[in-house]
């Protein structure tokens, strides 16, 4: 029961942080409900038993990728003549909604002819640092090197496009 | 069968030979280093002159023989050879082709040494000993050929020569154009030639296409053929022999040099229809509807002809308009199948005719290059020897007897009479009349008289021997030449009987009298109203009326011109400025504009915003899971 | 003489053409390469020329399997139909480097390639490997044409490919539709000619694969009204390009027909006949009256090309042996006659910087040697006889009168339209009075005059004395109709009912 | 109950399409992404938990170092423009507009 109301709880609060980010006008909004999301699915991992990604979405995701994000738009120091003017952004969201709608209900559909299955807390060998390390070290190893060498190309990568001085201009 | 002989295709290679080496001379001398008019002269003259020899040896080769096997042949090399289809380079001699070389070659080489007279001066000297020599080769090729496609060659040759020799003052445009115009109305018969050949291979030549294999198998030809190869080889002969609808180009001709408008379109060439007629008798004679048609396009020729040459006021003109007279009435000669009367014409107009183009000539150079007979005058006094030959000249076309035209005309008179043609006939008297009425009109504006250009008449003076002496020779053949076949003497008919398939009509002598009584007096009718008229000298007279129409010629190159030419080039241009572009490049035109269409409409998603494609993806995605979904229940 | 002689012949000049792209050479030596090596394919040509047995067979075969899967083989071979195309390139193509001296190296690459090319897609005698020549042929034509053409090029270019490639791909489905049906009928691959000609086709699908083919051709030839293209590339073109355009790759499209359409379609193309032969005609007179209207004499010329070239293909259409035989024949006329008058064409505008026929005049008297070699390459164009015209003109006339009486008087009436637009030409630009860009026109130099005498000397050869020539067409020839007389000769007496008045028979 | 794990994850996914196609803001559109790989990380974890294997897991570390890589590119690119347009507009930055 307990589980059940957290469920709901982080839920709503992961659905209305993700309605904050479309509907802000400012992206600071924006990014202050979307960290809410992050927050709410942290919890959700918990609630999943997935301890170590609980806690890479916090430290990962609500911590450094959104401080990043938020740094850069602090950064870049947003004046409200700098954003769109989006006086149709209501009728474009409510259109996307509808544009959306089937795809989610084609989602549910499939989702509904899913078995049932619990969601009961497991014990300490599910979801551990040690059990998924030592999966990702065996199993996984060569997408997770491959993975690194994305992250350094694309710190490269952005090294170099941001690093241009006044050359481009 | 037969002889060979092998200095057969000599004949026309001597003048040809000369053509291509004066040629060459001239192309390569006329910028710098003129040769002198001297080598030239004498270059042209060797050619004719030795074929006219070889000729002569011809001749006599043949009156050795006995009278029906008087031919000799000479196959040079096999020309092409395709299938059934053998043509071979021949030449054949019998007594037609010989009595035309003769008189062409005889003709030729006067006309060459009196072209050294005529032609001194002239900065392109070289060039027209060149057409002149090429131009003879042609046309002893033509009379030579032993096929219908060899005669072709010289056929087209002597087209050629005349296009080349009548713009040969190229640099006026007229000259040209009228060039041009005796080129295409050549053409125009040479494509009546060509199909006409085309009907009878695929009729009979399978089994040879020369003279003697097709005259041996002629009854094999079923009449509708036969009468469709004569109507299509007489158009040929309509366009080079200047006949209606295709005479429109000889008097145009008239703009070269005179002793072209002599050699080629008076003497020569515009006879090769009636020679081809003749050659072709052994077809002719058995499709009396094609000789009625001949006989008649030839009489109503002579006569239209005849009209026009009462009012023409250029001294070429009308010679040029008589020659076409003539030729109607060697064409109703053999229309009427009296094919020796016709050649025989042929023969004595050739003297006649190049004598008084000669004469004209004469006059023309003396009176420095005017040919407008209304400035001449009196010019008997200054020019006796060329007054009396030309008088000669004009006496034998106007058909005063004893002179050679008298008897030629006559005996076609005769035989159009004699086989019942007494329309043809009586067209033939009227034209008579006429012929004698504008050959002594302009015999005595231009000689008797007051001179009218006083200055022009002090300066004109009689021309130099070598002008003169061809004209005296040919004066002697224009006064004598009709003895060779007056009636009851008939030399040439049975010189010519071998060559030619023709029954001599068996009349009584009362026709014969009658015939030539009538011929009489038509030419006396003529001269007395001529010289009633202008005799004593007379004014350019004001035309109006029907005069006015005929001296227009009818408007006939106006019509030509409104209804053939100008639609052709208006066809012409419409099709590549309208149809072109429209109507055949419409369809490739039309592919391109429906892709430019596809694309234009396919431009509109093209907006350029990364949002707007994701939301293409999106739609796309939604369309998807919409058509998913219902299957998923 | 050696085994592999065709394949040098293809091979030399597409191989230094290749070359001389790759390397950084000079012009002078592009030119000076070109003409070596074009000296060369033409002293080989003259020793297959002289080789040659006229069995009427392919001879100098090579055949080596290529892609043996699907019968696909590398096959050569001449005969007298190919024999002649194969020399008109050899013989005419050298001529061009001697006569135009400053072009780009790219130029003289692109003629080498263009005459192996079309070498090759002469004697090929397999289907595909036939493909691939006609294909490669186009390529140095868009170069040439798109690089070094006149102002209005681009357009041109545009249109000659889109044109010429949608016609190659309707050929390639024609032949992959042979192969397929040859492996039907005969279970195995194979796209040779010879085996090709076995095939019995009937039906829908093959008359549409025959109109592949056609169109193709029809294309190439142009035959009517598929000629468009040819105005705006002819004119735009550099000289050389026009040249090779209508002297010898035209004639290829011809060369296809006879050689692929005829064996193979016999059926259809009995049936079919007529359409052609009056679609051929209908061009030529088409053409030849539009020619009389143009103000520019190259494109006055293009227009004269195609007129010429519906009566050459006419000759094909008309299924005797005089009409095909006189049709190759005026293959070579033609290439000799109007293709030099390209040249020459090329010669004056250069010399006066104006293709306007009024802005000229009096060139005659300016240049004799000049108006002495145009005047008979223009009098054989017209087909006078004594040139080479003549000859090829008159059997195609012949013949086209045996095969239809209206085709052939329609047939005959180019011996009238060709002089209209000639001789209309030839006064202004030649007579006349000389005009300020005409009046220092200079006279061909030594060279050029050298350069220009064999086919002047072969335009007069060819009229005088074409025995030797016909006597080496004149055994294939024969061999097309040995093979397809019975649907010949019924097509041909089905088309004579119609005018039965007029219909020649022998008693 | 599993079957609410992956509504919500579906809810989130749409949201997150939503962002990206209706808003024109940048920084909203890069976080909608996010938001979307949030949302097929809840699935991965829920899938994770359904088969009680942790390869989800994994998959789910993956899909952030992935979001790491493309935050720090994307924001690198944001700055660029940001630069030389001095507009946090996606309709500027249309150089596809032919």
């Amino acid at each position: 029961m307990f589980a059940d109301g957290l469920f709901l709880g982080f839920a709503v609060l992961a659905v209305l942080g993700a309605a904050g980010l479309v509907v802000f006008r400012h992206p600071m909004n924006g990014a202050m409900s979307f960290v809410v999301t992050l927050i709410s699915l942290a919890g959700l991992y918990a609630l999943l038993s997935a301890k170590l990604i609980f806690a890479l979405q916090l430290i990962v995701y609500a911590g450094a990728i959104m401080s990043l994000i938020v740094f850069i738009i602090m950064f870049l120091n947003i004046q409200p003549s700098d954003l769109p003017k989006e006086e149709t952004k209501l009728v474009y969201i409510l259109g996307g909604l509808a544009v959306v709608l089937p795809i989610g209900l084609f989602l549910a559909k499939i989702v509904k002819t899913l078995p049932l299955s619990s969601t009961a807390i497991l014990g300490n060998d599910f979801g551990g640092v040690k059990q998924v390390g030592l999966l990702l070290f065996k199993d996984w190893l060569v997408p997770f090197e491959i993975v690194s060498i994305l992250l350094l190309i694309s710190l490269i990568g952005a090294v170099v496009l941001a690093g241009k001085k006044e050359a481009v201009k | 069968m037969g002889q060979s002989v092998h200095y057969l295709g000599l004949i026309p290679l001597f003048p040809l030979m000369g053509a291509v080496f004066i040629g060459l001379l001239h192309v390569f001398t006329c910028k710098n280093a003129k040769l002198s008019e001297k080598v030239y002269g004498l270059l042209a003259c060797v050619g004719p002159v030795l074929s006219f020899v070889m000729a002569l040896k011809v001749f006599f080769q043949l009156k050795s023989l006995p009278a029906d096997a008087r031919f000799l042949s000479h196959n040079a090399f096999t020309w092409f050879s395709v299938g059934d289809l053998h043509i071979n380079m021949g030449f054949l001699a019998d007594p037609l082709s010989c009595l035309m070389l003769l008189f062409v070659t005889l003709i030729g080489s006067l006309i060459h040494i009196y072209s050294i007279g005529y032609m001194s001066g002239d900065k392109n000297y070289g060039k027209f000993f060149a057409y002149m020599n090429l131009f003879l080769g042609s046309m002893l090729v033509l009379v030579l050929g032993d096929s219908p496609v060899v005669m072709f060659v010289g056929w087209e040759g002597v087209g050629l020569c005349s296009y080349l020799l009548i713009s040969f003052y190229s640099e006026d445009t007229n000259n040209v154009l009228a060039g041009n115009k005796a080129f295409i109305v050549n053409r125009i018969g040479d494509l009546g030639f060509v199909l006409g050949m085309s009907f009878l291979f695929w009729g009979i030549g399978a089994s040879g296409f020369d003279y003697l294999s097709l005259k041996a198998n002629v009854h094999h030809l079923t009449p509708a053929i036969a009468l469709t190869v004569c109507l299509l080889l007489f158009v040929g002969a309509t366009g080079k022999s200047a006949q209606i609808p295709l005479y429109v180009w000889l008097p145009d001709a008239m703009a070269g040099p005179t002793p072209v408008s002599a050699l080629i379109h008076a003497a020569t060439m515009v006879t090769a229809g009636v020679y081809m007629v003749a050659r072709f008798s052994f077809l002719y004679a058995h499709v009396e509807l094609a000789g009625n048609i001949v006989a008649w396009v030839g009489i109503l020729t002579a006569l239209l002809a005849a009209i026009f040459g009462m009012f023409q006021d250029d001294i070429k003109k009308v010679l040029a308009y008589s020659t076409v007279s003539q030729l109607g009435y060697m064409f109703a000669g053999v229309g009427v199948a009296a094919y020796s009367a016709g050649i025989f014409h042929v023969f004595t107009h050739a003297f006649f005719k190049a004598l008084l183009f000669l004469g004209a000539g004469s006059v023309i150079y003396a009176m420095h290059h005017e040919q407008n007979i209304w400035k001449m005058g009196g010019l008997k006094a200054k020019m006796p020897k060329t007054y009396i030959t030309m008088v000669i000249g004009a006496l034998a076309l106007a058909g005063c007897p004893p002179f050679s035209g008298f008897f030629s005309k006559d005996e076609i008179l005769f035989s159009a009479l004699a086989t019942g043609h007494y329309g043809i006939w009586a067209v033939g008297l009227l034209v008579a009349c006429m012929t004698a009425y504008y050959t002594f009109r302009m015999i005595f504006v231009v000689f008797h008289g007051e001179p009218r250009d006083q200055h022009a008449f002090d300066h004109a003076k009689e021309s130099p021997a070598v002008m003169t002496v061809p004209l005296i020779i040919l004066a002697v053949g224009a006064a004598f030449a009709g003895f060779l076949n007056m009636p009851g003497v008939q030399t040439v008919s049975h010189w010519l009987a071998p060559s030619l398939t023709e029954h001599h009509p068996h009349a009584s002598s009362f026709v014969l009298v009658f015939a030539m009584a009538t011929s009489i007096v038509a030419f006396l009718v003529g001269i007395k109203i001529a010289y009633s008229k202008f005799g004593k000298g007379a004014a350019e007279p004001v035309f109006s009326g029907f005069e006015k129409f005929a001296y227009n010629k009818f408007y006939v190159d106006e019509l030509y011109n409104a209804v053939i030419v100008q639609p052709y080039k208006a066809v012409g241009s419409s099709i590549w400025k309208t149809i072109e572009p429209n109507v055949t490049d419409g369809p490739v035109k039309a592919v391109t504009r429906l892709y430019m269409m596809i694309g234009t409409a396919f431009k509109v998603f093209q907006v350029g915003y990364v949002r707007i494609y994701a939301i293409y993806m999106i739609v796309g995605l939604s369309l998807m899971s919409l058509f998913l979904s219902q299957s998923l229940n | 003489m050696f085994a592999h002689v065709l394949s040098v012949i293809i091979f030399l000049p597409i191989i230094a053409g290749l070359l001389l792209l790759a390397t950084p050479a000079s012009r002078n030596i592009a030119r000076f390469t070109g003409m070596i090596v074009s000296l060369a394919a033409l002293v080989l040509s003259l020793d297959l020329y002289m080789g040659f047995q006229s069995t009427g067979h392919l001879e100098f075969v090579e055949n080596i399997p290529w892609i043996a899967s699907l019968g696909v083989s590398y096959a050569l071979g001449v005969d007298g139909i190919s024999l002649f195309i194969l020399m008109a390139g050899s013989v005419l193509l050298p001529m061009v480097y001697f006569v135009f001296a400053t072009k780009e190296k790219g130029y003289y690459a692109n003629l080498l390639i263009v005459q192996g090319a079309m070498a090759g897609a002469v004697c090929a005698a397999d289907m595909i490997l036939f493909y691939i020549f006609w294909e490669v042929m186009l390529l140095p034509v868009f170069f040439m044409l798109g690089l070094y053409g006149g102002p209005k090029r681009l357009p041109a270019t545009l249109k000659i490919t889109l044109y010429t490639i949608a016609g190659s791909l309707l050929m390639l489905a024609a032949i992959v539709y042979l192969g397929v049906s040859y492996h039907a009928q005969f279970n195995e691959w194979s796209f040779a000619l010879d085996k090709m000609a076995q095939l019995n086709l009937s039906g829908r699908v093959a008359a549409v694969a025959f109109f592949g083919f056609m169109i193709a051709f029809a294309i190439k030839i142009p035959l009517f009204p598929f000629h468009t293209w040819l105005p705006d590339a002819y004119t735009e073109a550099p000289t050389a390009t026009t040249f090779v355009l209508s002297a010898i790759m035209a004639k290829i499209g011809v060369y296809g027909v006879i050689r692929f359409v005829v064996p193979v379609f016999d059926q259809e193309f009995a049936r079919f006949a007529v359409l052609l032969a009056y679609s051929g005609v209908i061009g030529m007179m088409y053409c030849g009256i539009a020619a009389i209207t143009q103000k520019d004499f190259k494109r006055m010329l293009a227009f004269s090309s195609a007129s010429h070239m519906g009566i050459i293909a006419l000759g094909v259409f008309c299924m005797n042996v005089q009409a095909l035989t006189g049709s190759i024949y005026q293959i070579v006329a033609h290439a000799t006659s109007t293709g030099v008058l390209f040249l020459f064409a090329g010669i004056l505008e250069e010399r006066t910087q104006t293709r306007t026929i009024s802005d000229l005049g009096g060139i005659a008297a300016k240049a004799p040697v000049f108006a002495l070699y145009f005047a008979i390459a223009m009098l054989a164009s017209v087909g006078l006889p004594g040139t080479s015209g003549f000859i090829g003109e008159f059997m195609i006339i012949l013949g086209a009168v045996k095969f239809n009486t209206a085709v052939g008087v329609l047939a005959g009436t180019t011996l009238i339209i060709g002089v209209c637009y000639m001789l209309w030409m030839f006064q202004r630009v030649f007579f006349e009075k000389a005009t300020p860009k005409s009046e220092n026109f200079k006279d061909f130099s030594l060279i050029e005059g050298l350069a220009f005498l064999p086919v002047i000397i072969l335009i007069i050869v060819m009229g005088v004395y074409p025995q030797p020539f016909l006597s080496k067409i004149t055994p294939s020839t024969a061999l097309q109709f040995a093979s397809a007389a019975p649907v010949v000769a019924q097509a041909a007496s089905a088309t004579n009912a119609h005018l039965p008045e007029l219909t020649i028979e022998q008693k | 109950m599993i079957h609410s794990y992956l509504y919500l994850s579906i809810i989130l996914f749409c949201l997150g399409i939503v962002g990206v196609i209706s808003r024109r803001n940048v920084f909203t559109v890069f976080m909608s992404i996010e938001l979307m790989l949030n949302a097929a990380n809840l699935a991965f974890v829920a899938f994770a938990r359904v088969h009680e294997s942790m390869d989800g897991h994994v998959l789910a570390m993956m899909v952030m170092a992935v979001a790491a890589a493309e935050a720090a590119l994307a924001l690198a690119v944001v700055i660029l423009l940001h630069k030389h347009k001095s507009k946090l507009d996606t309709n500027v930055f249309s150089l596809l507009k032919g």
